[in-house]
Parts: C-alpha cells; structure tokens; sequence
C-alpha cells in the first residue's frame, strides 16, 4: 500500500513540475520522475505477498513467483525513457544555442 | 562444531565490524568541517567497512566466495580513484579548504604549474 | 515488520529528494536529486523482488541518465532564473 | 499565485485520485485472481523455452517482436540525437576539456576500463539464467565507455566501426527472426534444441538474441553520449 502512495506521489510531482516550471531542464526532470513513479506503479502491481523472484532455479515453485509481465514491460520503459530523455535533452541544447536561455515562454518565434 | 560453523561466525563478525565503519564512516560525514575532510570520512570508513561487509558474507556462504573476493576487490581499486577524483575536481573547482587546517601541498603545486606553463 | 519500517523510511527520504530535486534553483542539484529518487526507487524493486528491473534502473536510471543531464547542463546554464 | 494554487489543487485531486483508486481496486499484495496470460508464462515458461529465468523468456522469446521494436525506438532515438545536434560538433583530434585527468585516473581507467566490458559482457551471456540481460549489460558497456571518455580528454569513438558493429549486430536479430520463419514457419520462432534448464547453452536462440541486444544497446547508449559530448559549448 505504501508503494501506491509512493508511486502516487512521484506522478503528481512530475505533473506539478510539468505545469508550474518554465525552465525547460526541470520540465525533463520532472518527466523523468514521472517515468519513476509509472515503473514503481506497474512492478508494485505485480507483487504477491510472500512472492519471490521470478527466476525458477533451486527449487523455487512456479506457485510462489511474482507476476514476471510487468517487469518485462517495465524493463523495456526504463530503456526508452533514457533514450527519450536524451532526445528531448539535445533538442533542448539546440533551442539553447539558438535563443541563448531556457526559459520556455521567452522562446517566443516558435510558431510557424 | 565443524569447519562450517566457524566460518558462519567469523562472517558474522566481519559484517558486524564492517557495520561499524560505514556508520562511523556517515557520522563522520555529519561532524567533519569541509569537503575534503568529509571525502577522508566518506571513502577510508566507507571502503573497510563494504569490505568487510562483502567478505563475512562471502564466509557466511562458503559457495559466493569467489564472487565476494572479485567484487571486494573491484571496490578496492575503484573507490579510491572516485575519491581522488573528486577531491581534485573540488580543488581545482575553488573549494576553500577548513580555516584550521595545517597543511596544503597541492596549492603551490598548482600555482607551480601554472606559472611554468603561463611562461611557456 | 523491520523490512516495512525500512522502506516507509526510504520512500519518505525519496519524498523529500523528490520535492527537493523540483524546487530548488541549482539544476544540478536537482539532477543528484533526481539521481537520489532513481537509486531508492531501484532498491524499492529489489524489495518486490524484481531484480531485473532493479539492475536496468540502478545502470541507466542513476548512470546514464544523470550522466546525459550533466552534459546538458554543461551545455548549457547552470541556474534557473525566474 | 492563483495559477500555482489551482495547480496544486488539482494536483492534490489527482494523487487522491490515483491513490484510492488503486487502493480500492487492486489491493497490494493480492494472490493472483486473474487467470490471464501470465499464468501461462508462469507455469510453461520454463519447458516451452528453456530460460529459468521468466522475465527474460517473456523480454525475448515470447514476446520477441516488441523487442526488436524496442530496439528499433533506440535506434531512432540515437539517430535523432545526432541529426538533431548535427553540424554542432567539433573537429576531430582536439581535446574536449581543458584540464586533463589525473595520473591515477589515467591509470585506473586503463585497468578497469577491460574489466567493466567484461562485467557488462557477463551480465548479457548470462541473461537466462541470473537477473540481467541484454539491456542491463549494454548500460553497464555504455558506462565503461563513458568513464574512458572522462578520462582521457583525447579519447574518441571510432564511428565507422561503431556504426559496422551496430548494423551487423542489428542484422543478427533480424535473420536470426527470419530462419525461424523459413524453418518453423512464425518469424522469430525458436528453432534451436532448448537444453536442459539451468545450463550456459541452453534456452535456443534467447542467447544469441540476447547477446545481440546487449551489443546493440550499449553502442547506441555510448553513441548518444559520444554526440551530446562532442558538441561545443
């Protein structure tokens, strides 16, 4: 329970610095931890109580695993939520060379 | 009591010791006055205290020895350089070292270097 | 019942990292304080027993990332200014 | 002010809404109610693929095409990095920096740089067997060449072999895809023997494929590095 509630948090507090931040580093940062809180989420879904890893050698009963789905999914976000990061970030170091600031409402000839 | 049992203690005992160095090693990190001070805390306490830590576990289970030795060795040679590394960049960055501190070697080093290498 | 105090003492410290890495001004701070929520939210995993995915997250989450947001930061500027 | 306070009511909403949502309806914990398809993975993972280890029997055999998406998203992620910040690098030959490591650094990178690409290329060979895999692995190389690269100022990936390696690495996933689909008849289809669980060559074809991965990831998370870094300030 006390897992949701962590996971919980670090969604709104990405949310919370998606919306309020202008510099554009902490909107990353803030998505970032959003994709934290979405992987907490998912793996604390998958957990049964007592459960153990779910890597079935010495003996370990396919009865007693934890739900290995979710950990495959997760493990394919955590992946591309760094590739992304780095995408966003070099677009970011591009807009920065062009506008000299970070400040995403000075960024103003965005439009077409 | 067999050969076993005396490794299982002697682990336990070498993970008690390394317990008792990471938490000095943290108190340290709490009570010392500047960066480097801190770093001598943070790295020396903190090494003996992981290795300690890995190898009484590595008696504990006599079969994850060998994999305890490698890592208690890749820690030994790694934190050492991290903590180099960082004392140097902290230096070079500007960091002033404690008002009461006795000694500081790499300063006129440096300026040393800097002279030689501005005349160049 | 020790393991439950120790991760309700972990998540309320990731808490603070989490708020303390999205108000302050330093970026870089904020990206160690970031680096702090990927590493607590990796061992946070372990404790769900999914070891995998604790690996994956303390590599790329708490290596590479931080090590991605440094540069950019190097970049670009350090300070946020209002 | 009246901004930032909506915000945070709304997003106060929000994390009550999340939390009690979940609370009600997925207790934590719960025994498994569901009988959905993990518990096939669960009960025949280990005799339809010979991989005791489960998350990486789903990550690569069962579900084997999501993967080589994923790995394509990677790919065009690290494509984007480096057109997006193209004609914004430095010539080639020049030093990044203008202090240089240390001699200790100098020296420790040299003797542990070999040895992380070892960890790294033990992590994915064993990803069947022990927690980790391909993508564990290729960060754990992408790191060992980010510490070379912090080291010595003048270190510099040589981009045709990297870009040789990636390809052929790539190459591998997709033909070991299409024999199965020539031998059995479904695209990555495991069409090798599965072994006795539990062994280093066993599982089919999820070694090779998870080898390839592990390659692939760490050139294109050491490619991606390489661009950001190489950009002048």
């Amino acid at each position: 329970m006390i897992y949701y509630m962590a996971a919980a948090f670090l969604i709104a507090i990405g949310i919370y610095a998606l919306m309020l931040k202008k510099n554009m580093i902490k909107m990353v940062i803030g998505l970032s931890l959003m994709d934290s809180g979405v992987n907490l989420l998912l793996i604390s879904l998958g957990y049964i109580n007592g459960g153990t890893a779910p890597i079935l050698l010495n003996g370990v009963k396919p009865q007693e695993v934890v739900d290995p789905l979710p950990q495959a999914l997760v493990l394919t976000n955590v992946v591309i939520g760094v590739s992304v990061t780095a995408l966003a970030l070099s677009v970011i170091i591009r807009v920065y060379k062009h506008y000299k600031t970070l400040n995403s409402d000075k960024v103003r000839d965005m439009k077409w | 009591m067999n050969f076993y049992t005396v490794l299982e203690y002697i682990g336990m005992f070498l993970v008690f010791v390394g317990a008792l160095f990471l938490f000095l090693g943290a108190l340290g990190i709490f009570r010392l006055p500047d960066v480097y001070n801190r770093l001598q805390a943070g790295t020396k306490a903190t090494t003996l205290g992981a290795f300690g830590a890995i190898i009484g576990i590595g008696l504990m289970r006599p079969e994850w020895l060998p994999k305890a030795i490698l890592i208690a060795v890749f820690i030994l040679m790694t934190n050492p350089i991290s903590s180099h590394a960082l004392a140097r960049a902290s230096y070079r960055r500007g960091i002033k070292l404690w008002d009461r501190s006795v000694v500081d070697r790499y300063g006129p080093y440096l300026r040393e270097k800097e002279e030689k290498e501005g005349k160049r | 019942m020790i393991l439950t105090i120790a991760v309700a003492i972990l998540i309320l410290m990731m808490m603070v990292f989490a708020v303390y890495s999205v108000e302050t001004k330093d970026l870089l701070y904020a990206v160690v304080g970031t680096m702090a929520v990927s590493l607590i939210v990796s061992i946070l995993f372990y404790v769900l027993q999914a070891p995998d995915v604790a690996m994956a997250e303390a590599a790329i989450g708490a290596g590479i990332s931080t090590a991605v947001f440094v540069i950019a930061i190097k970049k670009t500027e350090r300070y946020e200014h209002d | 002010m009246i901004k930032k306070s909506i915000a945070l009511i709304l997003i106060a909403i929000l994390f009550v809404a999340i939390f009690f949502t979940l609370a009600n309806d997925l207790p934590f914990g719960d025994n498994r109610t569901t009988t959905g398809v993990s518990d096939k993975y669960i009960y025949h993972g280990v005799n339809d693929t010979g991989a005791s280890n489960l998350v990486t029997a789903i990550v690569v055999n069962y579900r084997g095409f999501d993967t080589l998406g994923e790995v394509t998203v990677l790919f065009v992620a690290a494509t984007g990095v480096g057109a997006v910040l193209y004609n914004m690098g430095r010539p080639a030959g020049k030093k990044r920096k203008k202090t240089e490591a240390s001699l200790i650094v100098r020296t420790g990178s040299r003797i542990l740089f070999p040895m992380m690409l070892l960890f790294g290329a033990y992590i994915f060979v064993h990803g069947h067997l022990t927690p980790g895999g391909g993508f564990q692995g290729g960060a754990v190389i992408a790191t060992a060449f980010l510490f070379k690269y912090v080291s010595d100022t003048r270190y510099h990936i040589d981009h045709n072999k990297f870009t040789a390696t990636e390809s052929v690495v790539g190459m591998t996933f997709a033909l070991v895809g299409i024999m199965g689909l020539l031998l059995t008849g479904y695209f990555l289809f495991n069409f090798l023997p599965n072994g006795s669980p539990g062994e280093l060559l066993s599982a089919g074809i999820i070694p090779i494929i998870y080898v390839a991965i592990g390659i692939k990831v760490g050139a294109e998370l050491t490619g991606i590095l390489d661009n950001m870094m190489e950009v002048e300030q």
